[in-house]
Protein backbone atom coordinates (compact mmCIF):
# COMPACT_ATOMS: atom_id res chain seq x y z
CA UNK A 1 0.00 0.00 0.00
CA UNK A 2 0.96 3.48 -0.63
CA UNK A 3 1.04 5.72 2.34
CA UNK A 4 1.12 9.72 2.15
CA UNK A 5 2.80 11.38 5.31
CA UNK A 6 2.82 15.10 6.47
CA UNK A 7 6.05 16.38 7.75
CA UNK A 8 6.70 19.12 9.83
CA UNK A 9 9.16 21.50 11.25
CA UNK A 10 12.78 19.53 12.33
CA UNK A 11 11.42 16.73 9.85
CA UNK A 12 10.40 18.63 7.20
CA UNK A 13 13.29 20.17 7.04
CA UNK A 14 15.22 16.91 7.53
CA UNK A 15 13.60 15.43 4.37
CA UNK A 16 13.37 18.40 2.54
CA UNK A 17 9.74 18.32 1.56
CA UNK A 18 6.73 18.89 3.37
CA UNK A 19 5.14 15.53 2.41
CA UNK A 20 6.36 11.82 1.18
CA UNK A 21 4.52 9.42 -0.29
CA UNK A 22 6.54 5.24 0.69
CA UNK A 23 5.10 2.08 0.07
CA UNK A 24 4.80 -0.36 2.79
CA UNK A 25 3.58 -3.45 3.35
CA UNK A 26 -0.61 -4.38 4.42
CA UNK A 27 -0.96 -3.81 8.18
CA UNK A 28 2.84 -1.76 8.67
CA UNK A 29 2.79 -0.90 11.79
CA UNK A 30 3.57 2.44 13.27
CA UNK A 31 7.32 1.76 14.57
CA UNK A 32 7.90 -0.28 11.03
CA UNK A 33 7.33 3.34 9.38
CA UNK A 34 9.67 4.90 11.50
CA UNK A 35 12.21 2.01 11.31
CA UNK A 36 11.89 2.39 7.41
CA UNK A 37 12.64 6.48 7.40
CA UNK A 38 15.28 6.34 10.23
CA UNK A 39 17.24 4.23 7.40
CA UNK A 40 16.34 6.16 5.02
CA UNK A 41 16.77 9.78 6.73
CA UNK A 42 19.59 8.76 9.19
CA UNK A 43 18.79 12.37 10.94
CA UNK A 44 15.31 11.69 11.84
CA UNK A 45 16.69 8.90 14.50
CA UNK A 46 19.05 11.94 16.23
CA UNK A 47 15.77 14.00 17.21
CA UNK A 48 15.33 13.86 21.01
CA UNK A 49 11.83 11.48 19.97
CA UNK A 50 9.54 11.39 16.88
CA UNK A 51 5.97 10.24 17.17
CA UNK A 52 3.59 9.03 14.34
CA UNK A 53 -0.11 10.83 14.26
CA UNK A 54 -2.98 9.23 12.79
CA UNK A 55 -5.83 11.04 11.69
CA UNK A 56 -5.03 13.99 14.08
CA UNK A 57 -4.10 11.56 16.97
CA UNK A 58 -0.89 10.01 18.30
CA UNK A 59 -0.54 6.91 17.50
CA UNK A 60 0.57 3.20 19.18
CA UNK A 61 3.76 1.65 18.31
CA UNK A 62 1.93 -1.29 17.09
CA UNK A 63 -1.06 0.58 15.75
CA UNK A 64 -1.18 -1.01 12.16
CA UNK A 65 -1.38 1.75 9.19
CA UNK A 66 -4.09 2.19 6.51
CA UNK A 67 -3.75 3.66 2.91
CA UNK A 68 -6.57 6.93 3.41
CA UNK A 69 -5.50 7.24 7.23
CA UNK A 70 -4.06 11.02 7.12
CA UNK A 71 -0.22 10.11 8.79
CA UNK A 72 1.97 12.94 10.34
CA UNK A 73 5.15 12.76 11.71
CA UNK A 74 5.64 14.47 14.81
CA UNK A 75 9.13 15.85 15.99
CA UNK A 76 9.42 17.13 19.17
CA UNK A 77 6.95 19.74 20.04
CA UNK A 78 7.77 23.18 21.31
CA UNK A 79 4.44 25.62 21.59
CA UNK A 80 3.20 27.74 23.92
CA UNK B 1 -17.72 26.41 27.21
CA UNK B 2 -14.33 26.01 25.05
CA UNK B 3 -12.76 28.63 23.10
CA UNK B 4 -9.85 27.46 20.60
CA UNK B 5 -7.79 29.48 18.37
CA UNK B 6 -4.80 28.82 16.23
CA UNK B 7 -4.24 32.37 14.55
CA UNK B 8 -1.59 33.79 12.01
CA UNK B 9 -2.81 37.32 13.46
CA UNK B 10 -1.75 39.17 16.71
CA UNK B 11 -3.77 38.06 20.03
CA UNK B 12 -6.14 40.23 21.28
CA UNK B 13 -5.46 39.40 24.83
CA UNK B 14 -8.73 41.39 25.78
CA UNK B 15 -10.72 39.72 23.76
CA UNK B 16 -9.65 36.41 25.15
CA UNK B 17 -10.22 37.66 28.77
CA UNK B 18 -13.76 38.65 27.65
CA UNK B 19 -14.33 35.08 25.95
CA UNK B 20 -13.68 33.34 29.78
CA UNK B 21 -16.23 35.89 31.60
CA UNK B 22 -18.95 34.44 33.19
CA UNK B 23 -21.04 35.64 36.11
CA UNK B 24 -21.39 32.59 38.38
CA UNK B 25 -17.00 32.72 37.69
CA UNK B 26 -15.37 34.70 40.45
CA UNK B 27 -11.82 33.73 39.69
CA UNK B 28 -10.58 34.40 36.12
CA UNK B 29 -6.62 33.37 35.49
CA UNK B 30 -4.61 34.01 32.54
CA UNK B 31 -1.04 32.81 31.15
CA UNK B 32 0.24 34.63 28.43
CA UNK B 33 3.62 33.57 26.90
CA UNK B 34 5.74 36.27 24.88
CA UNK B 35 8.75 36.07 23.03
CA UNK B 36 11.71 36.76 25.46
CA UNK B 37 14.76 38.42 23.78
CA UNK B 38 17.25 35.51 25.44
CA UNK B 39 17.07 31.83 25.05
CA UNK B 40 19.50 29.40 26.68
CA UNK B 41 21.74 32.60 26.74
CA UNK B 42 21.34 33.74 23.23
CA UNK B 43 20.11 36.89 22.13
CA UNK B 44 16.47 35.96 20.11
CA UNK B 45 16.13 38.10 17.25
CA UNK B 46 12.49 36.57 15.53
CA UNK B 47 10.48 33.16 16.09
CA UNK B 48 8.52 31.08 13.42
CA UNK B 49 5.71 29.23 14.94
CA UNK B 50 4.69 26.22 12.44
CA UNK B 51 1.82 24.03 13.32
CA UNK B 52 -0.06 21.23 11.90
CA UNK B 53 -3.50 23.31 12.21
CA UNK B 54 -5.85 20.09 12.06
CA UNK B 55 -3.98 18.44 14.30
CA UNK B 56 -3.30 21.41 16.64
CA UNK B 57 -6.38 22.15 16.99
CA UNK B 58 -7.84 18.71 17.99
CA UNK B 59 -5.42 18.76 20.28
CA UNK B 60 -6.07 21.87 21.80
CA UNK B 61 -9.26 21.11 22.48
CA UNK B 62 -8.79 17.77 24.23
CA UNK B 63 -6.45 19.53 26.70
CA UNK B 64 -8.85 21.80 27.51
CA UNK B 65 -11.41 18.63 27.81
CA UNK B 66 -9.10 17.18 29.99
CA UNK B 67 -8.97 20.58 31.98
CA UNK B 68 -12.83 20.07 32.50
CA UNK B 69 -12.99 16.95 33.67
CA UNK B 70 -10.52 17.15 36.02
CA UNK B 71 -11.92 20.72 37.34
CA UNK B 72 -15.64 20.12 36.51
CA UNK B 73 -15.95 23.57 37.92
CA UNK B 74 -15.01 25.35 35.40
CA UNK B 75 -17.05 27.91 33.35
CA UNK B 76 -15.16 28.90 30.56
CA UNK B 77 -12.07 28.08 29.03
CA UNK B 78 -9.93 29.97 26.19
CA UNK B 79 -6.70 28.44 24.44
CA UNK B 80 -5.15 30.35 21.69
CA UNK B 81 -2.32 30.31 20.22
CA UNK B 82 -0.45 32.16 17.40
CA UNK B 83 1.71 30.96 14.48
CA UNK B 84 4.06 32.55 11.47
CA UNK B 85 6.57 35.11 12.40
CA UNK B 86 6.93 36.58 15.91
CA UNK B 87 9.11 39.04 16.97
CA UNK B 88 10.13 39.84 20.73
CA UNK B 89 7.50 41.04 23.33
CA UNK B 90 4.50 39.37 20.83
CA UNK B 91 2.14 37.39 22.62
CA UNK B 92 2.59 33.82 21.16
CA UNK B 93 -0.16 31.90 23.62
CA UNK B 94 -3.01 33.15 26.03
CA UNK B 95 -4.73 30.67 28.39
CA UNK B 96 -7.58 32.17 30.15
CA UNK B 97 -10.17 29.78 32.41
CA UNK B 98 -12.75 30.73 35.03
CA UNK B 99 -14.51 29.40 38.23
CA UNK B 100 -16.28 30.32 40.99
CA UNK B 101 -12.99 29.67 43.25
CA UNK B 102 -9.64 30.95 42.77
CA UNK B 103 -7.36 27.74 43.51
CA UNK B 104 -8.56 26.07 41.09
CA UNK B 105 -8.17 28.45 37.89
CA UNK B 106 -4.47 28.45 39.01
CA UNK B 107 -4.30 25.13 38.75
CA UNK B 108 -6.27 24.49 35.58
CA UNK B 109 -4.59 26.76 33.67
CA UNK B 110 -1.24 26.06 34.61
CA UNK B 111 -2.21 22.45 33.82
CA UNK B 112 -3.32 23.70 30.19
CA UNK B 113 -0.20 25.02 29.30
CA UNK B 114 1.35 22.61 31.06
CA UNK B 115 0.01 20.12 28.99
CA UNK B 116 -0.19 21.67 25.74
CA UNK B 117 3.78 22.10 25.91
CA UNK B 118 3.98 18.46 25.55
CA UNK B 119 1.37 17.45 23.12
CA UNK B 120 0.01 20.20 20.77
CA UNK B 121 1.38 20.07 17.17
CA UNK B 122 3.28 23.50 16.82
CA UNK B 123 7.14 23.72 16.69
CA UNK B 124 9.12 26.63 17.00
CA UNK B 125 12.09 27.93 15.34
CA UNK B 126 14.13 30.93 16.92
CA UNK B 127 16.34 32.77 15.26
CA UNK B 128 19.50 34.61 16.87
CA UNK B 129 21.97 37.26 15.20
CA UNK B 130 24.01 34.12 14.03
CA UNK B 131 22.08 31.20 13.08
CA UNK B 132 18.65 29.12 14.29
CA UNK B 133 17.43 26.14 16.11
CA UNK B 134 14.45 24.21 15.96
CA UNK B 135 13.52 24.38 19.41
CA UNK B 136 13.86 21.19 21.87
CA UNK B 137 14.52 19.36 19.04
CA UNK B 138 17.75 17.07 19.99
CA UNK B 139 18.64 16.14 23.09
CA UNK C 1 9.54 47.04 39.77
CA UNK C 2 6.38 47.07 41.80
CA UNK C 3 3.02 48.72 40.91
CA UNK C 4 0.58 49.07 43.46
CA UNK C 5 -2.99 51.18 43.29
CA UNK C 6 -6.17 51.40 45.04
CA UNK C 7 -9.10 52.39 42.97
CA UNK C 8 -12.27 53.43 43.43
CA UNK C 9 -12.38 53.47 39.58
CA UNK C 10 -13.25 50.60 36.81
CA UNK C 11 -10.11 48.29 36.56
CA UNK C 12 -8.53 48.74 33.58
CA UNK C 13 -7.33 45.33 32.84
CA UNK C 14 -5.53 45.78 29.52
CA UNK C 15 -3.56 48.81 31.18
CA UNK C 16 -2.74 46.78 34.00
CA UNK C 17 -0.96 43.91 31.55
CA UNK C 18 0.37 46.36 29.66
CA UNK C 19 2.55 47.43 33.15
CA UNK C 20 3.64 44.03 33.70
CA UNK C 21 5.27 43.47 29.93
CA UNK C 22 8.81 43.56 29.87
CA UNK C 23 11.23 41.67 27.26
CA UNK C 24 13.05 39.17 29.24
CA UNK C 25 10.03 38.20 30.76
CA UNK C 26 8.04 35.18 28.46
CA UNK C 27 5.83 34.66 30.96
CA UNK C 28 3.01 36.43 32.38
CA UNK C 29 0.39 35.98 34.91
CA UNK C 30 -2.74 37.33 36.02
CA UNK C 31 -5.41 36.72 38.29
CA UNK C 32 -8.68 38.88 38.32
CA UNK C 33 -11.07 38.49 40.67
CA UNK C 34 -14.77 40.01 39.65
CA UNK C 35 -17.83 40.01 41.42
CA UNK C 36 -20.18 36.60 41.58
CA UNK C 37 -23.72 36.41 41.18
CA UNK C 38 -23.66 34.20 44.32
CA UNK C 39 -21.95 33.95 47.68
CA UNK C 40 -22.80 31.03 50.36
CA UNK C 41 -25.51 29.91 47.65
CA UNK C 42 -27.28 33.77 48.81
CA UNK C 43 -28.06 35.97 45.27
CA UNK C 44 -25.58 39.00 45.41
CA UNK C 45 -26.96 42.39 44.26
CA UNK C 46 -23.89 44.27 44.52
CA UNK C 47 -20.56 44.74 46.91
CA UNK C 48 -18.70 47.05 48.63
CA UNK C 49 -15.70 47.62 49.66
CA UNK C 50 -14.22 49.95 52.14
CA UNK C 51 -10.60 50.36 52.54
CA UNK C 52 -7.64 51.90 55.31
CA UNK C 53 -6.35 53.41 52.49
CA UNK C 54 -2.72 54.23 53.84
CA UNK C 55 -2.54 50.72 55.76
CA UNK C 56 -3.82 49.04 52.53
CA UNK C 57 -1.25 50.28 49.90
CA UNK C 58 1.54 49.38 52.46
CA UNK C 59 0.70 46.39 53.01
CA UNK C 60 0.22 45.86 48.75
CA UNK C 61 3.51 46.85 48.54
CA UNK C 62 4.92 44.56 51.38
CA UNK C 63 3.17 41.50 49.90
CA UNK C 64 4.75 42.57 46.58
CA UNK C 65 7.97 42.52 48.09
CA UNK C 66 7.65 39.38 49.76
CA UNK C 67 7.34 37.71 46.60
CA UNK C 68 10.46 39.51 44.86
CA UNK C 69 11.92 38.15 47.77
CA UNK C 70 11.02 34.48 47.63
CA UNK C 71 10.88 34.62 43.56
CA UNK C 72 13.96 36.67 42.91
CA UNK C 73 13.55 36.32 38.64
CA UNK C 74 10.09 38.26 39.25
CA UNK C 75 10.60 41.33 36.91
CA UNK C 76 7.13 42.87 37.29
CA UNK C 77 4.38 42.90 39.57
CA UNK C 78 1.39 44.88 39.72
CA UNK C 79 -1.45 44.81 41.95
CA UNK C 80 -4.80 46.72 41.39
CA UNK C 81 -7.74 46.89 43.85
CA UNK C 82 -10.94 48.17 43.70
CA UNK C 83 -12.80 50.07 46.35
CA UNK C 84 -16.49 51.84 46.54
CA UNK C 85 -20.02 49.98 45.13
CA UNK C 86 -19.25 46.88 42.46
CA UNK C 87 -22.27 45.05 40.38
CA UNK C 88 -21.80 41.43 39.00
CA UNK C 89 -19.49 41.34 36.65
CA UNK C 90 -17.24 44.00 38.07
CA UNK C 91 -12.98 43.91 38.30
CA UNK C 92 -12.84 43.35 42.12
CA UNK C 93 -8.66 42.80 42.08
CA UNK C 94 -5.70 42.30 39.28
CA UNK C 95 -2.86 40.86 40.09
CA UNK C 96 -0.52 40.51 37.36
CA UNK C 97 3.39 39.32 37.30
CA UNK C 98 5.83 38.38 34.61
CA UNK C 99 8.98 36.36 34.91
CA UNK C 100 11.24 34.75 32.26
CA UNK C 101 9.92 31.17 33.39
CA UNK C 102 6.00 29.92 33.97
CA UNK C 103 5.71 28.02 36.45
CA UNK C 104 7.49 30.42 38.51
CA UNK C 105 4.60 33.42 37.03
CA UNK C 106 1.90 30.75 38.53
CA UNK C 107 3.71 30.43 41.85
CA UNK C 108 4.32 34.11 42.86
CA UNK C 109 0.54 35.20 41.44
CA UNK C 110 -1.04 32.51 43.57
CA UNK C 111 1.04 34.00 46.39
CA UNK C 112 -0.30 37.72 45.79
CA UNK C 113 -3.29 36.70 45.67
CA UNK C 114 -3.55 34.35 48.70
CA UNK C 115 -1.52 36.90 50.79
CA UNK C 116 -3.16 40.00 49.71
CA UNK C 117 -6.77 38.06 51.01
CA UNK C 118 -5.41 37.58 54.50
CA UNK C 119 -3.16 40.81 55.30
CA UNK C 120 -4.54 43.82 53.43
CA UNK C 121 -7.28 46.16 54.85
CA UNK C 122 -9.62 46.10 52.81
CA UNK C 123 -13.26 44.66 53.72
CA UNK C 124 -16.20 43.36 51.50
CA UNK C 125 -20.40 43.94 52.45
CA UNK C 126 -22.20 41.83 50.20
CA UNK C 127 -25.63 43.30 49.60
CA UNK C 128 -28.48 40.67 48.59
CA UNK C 129 -32.43 41.28 48.15
CA UNK C 130 -32.74 40.06 51.52
CA UNK C 131 -29.99 41.38 53.68
CA UNK C 132 -26.57 42.43 53.50
CA UNK C 133 -23.60 40.76 55.35
CA UNK C 134 -19.54 41.85 55.98
CA UNK C 135 -18.05 38.71 54.51
CA UNK C 136 -16.11 36.40 57.37
CA UNK C 137 -16.54 39.46 60.13
CA UNK C 138 -18.34 36.39 61.94
CA UNK C 139 -16.73 32.54 63.16
CA UNK D 1 -2.98 59.26 77.51
CA UNK D 2 -5.14 59.95 74.64
CA UNK D 3 -5.45 57.10 71.82
CA UNK D 4 -7.13 58.33 68.52
CA UNK D 5 -8.50 54.88 67.00
CA UNK D 6 -9.41 54.66 63.56
CA UNK D 7 -12.72 52.13 62.67
CA UNK D 8 -13.22 50.30 59.53
CA UNK D 9 -15.57 48.07 58.22
CA UNK D 10 -17.96 46.30 60.63
CA UNK D 11 -16.36 47.78 63.86
CA UNK D 12 -17.00 50.99 62.67
CA UNK D 13 -20.69 49.52 62.38
CA UNK D 14 -20.18 48.20 65.93
CA UNK D 15 -18.93 51.30 67.54
CA UNK D 16 -21.19 53.52 65.30
CA UNK D 17 -18.65 55.72 64.36
CA UNK D 18 -15.62 56.17 62.27
CA UNK D 19 -13.07 56.81 64.94
CA UNK D 20 -12.66 56.78 69.08
CA UNK D 21 -11.14 58.51 71.31
CA UNK D 22 -10.41 56.47 74.70
CA UNK D 23 -7.99 57.59 77.20
CA UNK D 24 -5.99 54.97 78.52
CA UNK D 25 -2.35 54.04 80.80
CA UNK D 26 0.58 55.37 79.59
CA UNK D 27 2.14 52.24 78.00
CA UNK D 28 -1.13 50.82 77.20
CA UNK D 29 -0.79 47.88 75.28
CA UNK D 30 -2.69 46.75 71.86
CA UNK D 31 -4.30 43.56 74.17
CA UNK D 32 -5.26 45.89 76.71
CA UNK D 33 -6.95 48.41 74.23
CA UNK D 34 -8.79 45.48 73.04
CA UNK D 35 -9.79 44.49 76.16
CA UNK D 36 -11.08 48.27 77.21
CA UNK D 37 -12.88 47.91 74.08
CA UNK D 38 -14.43 44.54 74.44
CA UNK D 39 -15.63 45.66 77.48
CA UNK D 40 -17.40 48.78 75.81
CA UNK D 41 -18.27 47.40 72.83
CA UNK D 42 -19.03 42.93 72.96
CA UNK D 43 -20.24 42.94 69.75
CA UNK D 44 -16.43 43.36 69.26
CA UNK D 45 -15.89 40.26 70.47
CA UNK D 46 -18.11 37.95 68.70
CA UNK D 47 -15.71 38.60 65.16
CA UNK D 48 -13.58 36.31 64.13
CA UNK D 49 -10.36 38.06 65.05
CA UNK D 50 -9.84 41.88 66.02
CA UNK D 51 -6.11 42.97 65.41
CA UNK D 52 -4.32 46.38 66.06
CA UNK D 53 -2.90 48.20 63.90
CA UNK D 54 -0.21 51.07 64.83
CA UNK D 55 1.40 53.11 61.38
CA UNK D 56 0.38 50.37 58.66
CA UNK D 57 1.67 47.61 60.41
CA UNK D 58 -0.15 44.47 62.26
CA UNK D 59 1.02 45.64 65.91
CA UNK D 60 1.85 42.87 68.52
CA UNK D 61 -0.30 41.89 71.32
CA UNK D 62 2.41 43.20 73.99
CA UNK D 63 3.20 46.14 71.98
CA UNK D 64 2.86 49.34 73.39
CA UNK D 65 0.61 52.08 72.61
CA UNK D 66 1.81 55.73 72.23
CA UNK D 67 0.21 59.11 72.05
CA UNK D 68 0.56 60.17 68.61
CA UNK D 69 0.39 56.81 66.96
CA UNK D 70 -1.79 56.02 63.91
CA UNK D 71 -4.16 53.80 65.78
CA UNK D 72 -6.61 51.09 63.60
CA UNK D 73 -9.13 48.22 64.43
CA UNK D 74 -8.67 45.72 61.91
CA UNK D 75 -11.48 43.09 61.62
CA UNK D 76 -11.77 40.16 59.69
CA UNK D 77 -10.15 41.64 56.47
CA UNK D 78 -11.78 40.37 53.22
CA UNK D 79 -10.27 41.85 50.01
CA UNK D 80 -9.78 40.01 46.61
Amino acid sequence: MNLKIALFGIAREIVGQSALEVSAPEGQSARGLLQDLHARYPELARLSSLAVAVNNEYAAEDAPLREHDEIALIPPVSGG
Amino acid sequence: MIHIDLTDQPIDVAAALQLVEAEGAGAINTFIGTVRNQSTGRSVVRLEYEAYDSMALHQLRKVAEQALEQWPMLQQVAIIHRKGTLYIGDVAVVVAVSTPHRAESFAACQFIIDTLKQVVTIWKKEFYEDGDVWVAAHP
